[in-house]
């Protein structure tokens, strides 16, 4: 398919049409969003190799996707992340702190380190905790957009997934859910080559592909099928293609030259950034690995509303144990 | 006050309630125009509109999947499945999202749905219309597992299951839908965890929930002509257990039979008789007993021989009793 | 008679039994190419071609579905799924067609598949590549319910299932499978259904199964040290369980400890539980203990805690032995 | 969707030239098995009405359906069949006395009477036992194609299913499968209006829509989808439509002046043959009752290939409780 919507060519004319209402500072903080995203994944990296992680899965090349669809989305706006979405996370507000409390299962960790590195959790940004099993998510999100629509709420959700999530069943009965209530949702997978768009039509949600390493035609994407979902026309999937085998760089090497083009951005404010940028990061690994794990007792917490009998009992036996030695 | 049937309870109960909580929707197949195949959900359309009262299309992975969005979103869900057998498309979403979103997120969400699932035999319903799956969801922290035995229980715990914060298996005896009627009142509230003496004996103590309550009073009734006294509990939730209820009655009687539809083999009788023995063992005066379904799926012809039968309880009780 | 870890003698057996059974066939997400996610189809798509060796979508209730519809027809499918955490989208399957085809037909179709499921924590996996589910299969009657705890036993338990008629959950506790080497014989069959006594002893029977066979035996040294001596029992198989293994343990011990990863409450320790005291209770001179999962979903940072450590095993050995 | 594939049109050489390949013989036995149906459909009725069975839903005017789509279909291919499956019952070799035993639940039936009436087995036709979960034999069917495949089987499998079976994630996933590896399925879904084939084609599968209610329609779709599937075209979605309200004798009705104009169906034969059908319903419905059912301990049986001791120790207990009453 040769028509993978792009906004980044050389006709800067064409990008000002595409993307005239974000600011200088909405572009830097998109350029922004892909440095903290590579330097995360390199120190995560570094972390698992020395084994203070047992798991990481680098957002990589698909962070354009990530953050470029999330900032699409406003306040109030409900996202459904997948476990590469460290961009959108950042969009919708996570701190680099959050992050690393997140990935080293710190005290300071708003999920007590019960999930695998990656897998965060930030309401305040209505950025759903991010599940294990591939694609659940994307009925969640059909759901929400359905409650939103039930209640005359004018916002939107946005479904985060790769390309295996879509032979899952929860799939196909998420597009077709969001699709037979014309919920306003926006899905949008993330994948080496498009071959959803008949699917999606099928089952009655618009079809749209996009250059994922784009990332201002991701936004363009996600902008207009928001949109178009809060004016009751239904779902979207959007195929952003990531070729397999793109460089980790692409999207910032593609994004950039319009970010110098309008003189907000150049070589030493990236290095400027970027050193900042790893700074935060050793400090805030630091602070988690500082901070400690939370107490062995917050694992009985937050199963139910209220601790039952038995937690309130192996509580008590598990404290008794860790006295004894 | 008025004598209702089970069904009429819990219709009556859902009614009222979405009165009082508008976040309070109805999701499943054929809960709108048709008014549920039980007729729980009758006139429920009517008195609250399309925007609370969806019919879904069979697929019960869809309606519990969506359901779970809902509910995170804020609404409270309330689901329908025609019948229990049916809801393992959904059963990923209830493991692994529903009883767990509230941990995963370290209590930044909750996820306060009520899936009511029609369940048992008695019916005629065959190898998929009759079964008990209870405990497949009492593995799995972060549920609440309730059955209630008659109309007033139906309505007081489907109350407190709708009021509170946790999601909850909500299974319905579907034999006992139109068993009997009993006083409904909107605003009795039976706490789900606690569980109710039906009959108070000092010899035997039977355990019973939803379906093989009527099953375990009539046999206590027939123990009694032959001098036994039983303590009838009423489990009500199998998930938090009421340990103190439990305890307290075996501790009178030393001796206990429990009476449950679904197969033998790590029931939810295996945990309650495990339990038992490993907090009341100086108690025992006689092995406990499970009567229970056999080890096979639920056969059709054979239904009367496959379900625990008065006959069955009694001989129990006596086999406990004369130990 | 080579010396091999448990992911290779599984791989081995496969081998053995694909070239001696050309019925049987590979069905599972990078089972091909890749060797398994944790090696264990090595080797095999090159051996046996791709009509024989088949990489699936990930989506689980694709692949057991699928398999259940090869088994109808009279191969002899062998699904690996990358962890037993994502079973459910094939549960359904799994409970109400695997399971009963066999009975629902009155005999006329079989389903022997084994399910090849990497379960258990130990490996920080989380709270979706960590979990035990066996529970949740052993309430399903037509089901057989493995975990083997060594090499020697992973190839001749596998060798069973796949010379068997019966659908087989055969789960592979993950963090066992680089945990030693023993010898692994391409005749050697263990059949199912039969337990092995890991270590003799008349003080208390110690209860395990897969992954908690070590931690079993490791408690068991301990517990010799301070003069305890247990008598340890691999179950192997949990449905049907060695029942005459079991209660013969039981009667030389008069004492139990069952060891779990899954949660406590109705899990199969339950079962266990609950079998020990109704058949054995004159027996019986201490309260059986489980030492399980906590009843919360898998945790992440205190995996360490919630597993039943060494520690939690001798404490319970103590408690029981001094009771 | 004006274009239902239609054969019983008023132009009768139209007609030969579509089933020039069925004798006088088949075309009698095919209007036979709609007569048969509706015969049992109505006894069946009865039999509820009066209690001696609790449940039965009617192969109506799906009859048509089922036996003409089963009909082309040969020895040695295998059927998934759904609850209104008597037609194609009936084709792959089924008896009216075996039907009965099943409906009854008597000792004769092949599967023990442990299923609802309706829910046949028919090991000898491949017909393989009907399940009460919508949809999964859709999933089986995939399977059994590619088993076929894989084993150079030169057969086929047909799946029958009703409209409420494509909301069921295994209706997705079953196509899904099947077209991947282009197994040899046909999928036949009764429905009262078409709404699939984009669907269908999506996930790789040729889409057919034929009026349900025309028998040689039916049979002339399902022949050439299972000779496209056998030659590797990969699997078809048949719709077989039958619109809400359609009266039950319509398929026979539309069927009948073509044998009458072969000549080989009149009034007489009709009346002869009904009668003879329903002293065969009768007798078998009397053998049935007469038989009884099953012994009880035959309920233990088949759970697995052999007892185990549970089962053994359930039925001694079983055994013990009758012989005291
Ligand atoms: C239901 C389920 N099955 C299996 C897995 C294991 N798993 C984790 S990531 C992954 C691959 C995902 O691939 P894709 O969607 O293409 O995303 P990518 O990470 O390649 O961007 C798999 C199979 C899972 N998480 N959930
Ligand atoms: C998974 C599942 N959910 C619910 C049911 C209950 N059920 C039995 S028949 C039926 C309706 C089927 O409708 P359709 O497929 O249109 O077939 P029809 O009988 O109308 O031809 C339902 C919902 C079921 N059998 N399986
Ligand atoms: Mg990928
Ligand atoms: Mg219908």
């Amino acid at each position: 398919m040769g028509e993978l919507l792009t906004v980044l060519a050389d006709d800067v004319e064409a990008i000002e049409r595409n993307v005239g209402d974000l600011s200088d500072a909405d572009l830097t903080a998109l350029y922004e969003s892909l440095v903290v995203t590579r330097v995360v994944d390199e120190r995560c990296a570094r972390l698992q190799q020395s084994g203070r992680i047992g798991f990481w899965i680098p957002s990589g090349t698909s962070a354009a996707v990530s953050a470029g669809a999330a900032r699409a989305f406003e306040d109030g706006d409900w996202l459904y992340p997948s476990y590469r979405d460290v961009g959108a996370f950042l969009v919708r507000g996570g701190s680099i702190e959050q992050l690393f409390a997140q990935v080293l299962s710190s005290r300071d960790d708003l999920a007590r380190g019960r999930q695998l590195p990656g897998h965060a959790t930030l309401p305040a940004g209505r950025f759903v905790s991010v599940s294990g099993p591939l694609a659940t998510q994307i009925q969640h999100a059909a759901g929400t957009a359905l409650a939103m629509k039930l209640r005359h709420d004018p916002h939107a959700v946005l479904a985060l997934f790769g390309a295996a999530a879509t032979d899952q069943a929860s799939f196909q009965i998420g597009l077709s859910t969001a699709a037979r209530h014309a919920a306003p949702v926006v899905f949008v997978c993330r994948c080496p080559s498009t071959s959803l768009a008949s699917l999606a039509m099928a089952h009655g949600v618009n079809p749209v592909s996009v250059d994922g390493t784009d990332m201002l035609a991701v936004y363009t994407a996600a902008r207009s099928a928001r949109e178009a979902a809060l004016a009751g026309a239904g779902p979207t999937l959007i195929e952003a293609v990531v070729p397999a085998g793109t460089a980790a760089l692409e999207p910032a090497v593609r994004l950039r030259p319009y970010l110098e083009h309008r003189g907000v951005w150049d070589a030493g404010r990236e290095d400027e950034f970027s050193r900042r940028c790893e700074e935060r990061v050793a400090a805030a690994v630091a602070a988690a690995e500082s901070a400690g794990p939370p107490a062995a007792d917050t694992m009985f917490d937050d199963v139910w509303a209220q601790r039952p009998w038995m937690l309130q009992e192996q509580s008590r036996k598990l404290r008794r144990l860790k006295d004894e030695s | 006050m008025p004598d209702l049937n089970m069904a009429q309870a819990i219709n009556r109960t859902l009614s009222a309630e979405m009165r009082r909580d508008d976040s309070i929707v109805l999701l499943g197949e054929d809960v709108g125009a048709l008014g549920g195949l039980f007729g729980t959900t009758e006139g429920l359309l009517d008195e609250f509109g399309e925007l609370r009262v969806i019919d879904a299309p069979t697929g019960e992975g869809g309606v519990i999947g969506t359901a779970v969005g809902m509910a995170l979103y804020g609404l409270r869900p309330v689901t329908e499945l025609q019948f229990a057998d049916f809801v393992w498309p959904g059963f990923e979403h209830i493991v692994s999202e529903m009883a767990r979103i509230r941990y995963r997120s370290g209590g930044q969400y909750a996820c306060p749905l009520v899936l009511r699932l029609p369940y048992g035999g008695g019916v005629g319903g065959g190898m998929y219309q009759s079964q008990s799956p209870e405990a497949y969801f009492c593995h799995t922290p972060g549920l609440v597992v309730a059955a209630p035995s008659d109309p007033t229980d139906a309505a007081g715990m489907l109350r407190a299951a709708l009021r509170g914060d946790d999601p909850v298996v909500f299974l319905e005896p579907k034999s006992l839908y139109q068993d009997c009627r009993a006083s409904v009142d909107d605003d009795h509230i039976v706490p789900l965890g606690e569980a109710r003496v039906r009959r108070q004996g000092t010899d035997v103590s039977v355990f019973a929930y939803g379906s093989t309550v009527p099953v375990a009073l009539a046999a206590a009734d027939a123990a009694a002509g032959s001098g036994i006294q039983t303590d009838v509990v009423d489990l009500r939730t199998l998930l938090p257990l009421d340990i103190a209820t439990v305890l307290s009655s075996i501790a009178k009687t030393g001796r206990a039979v429990i009476v449950a539809e679904s197969p033998t083999y790590c029931g939810f009788g295996a945990e309650l008789s495990a339990t038992l023995s490993e907090r009341a063992l100086l108690h025992l005066e006689a092995p406990v007993e499970r009567v229970a379904g056999f080890d096979v799926p639920f056969p059709h012809v054979h239904e009367d021989d496959y379900l625990p039968s008065k006959r069955r309880v009694v001989a129990a009780i006596e086999r406990v009793a004369n130990f």
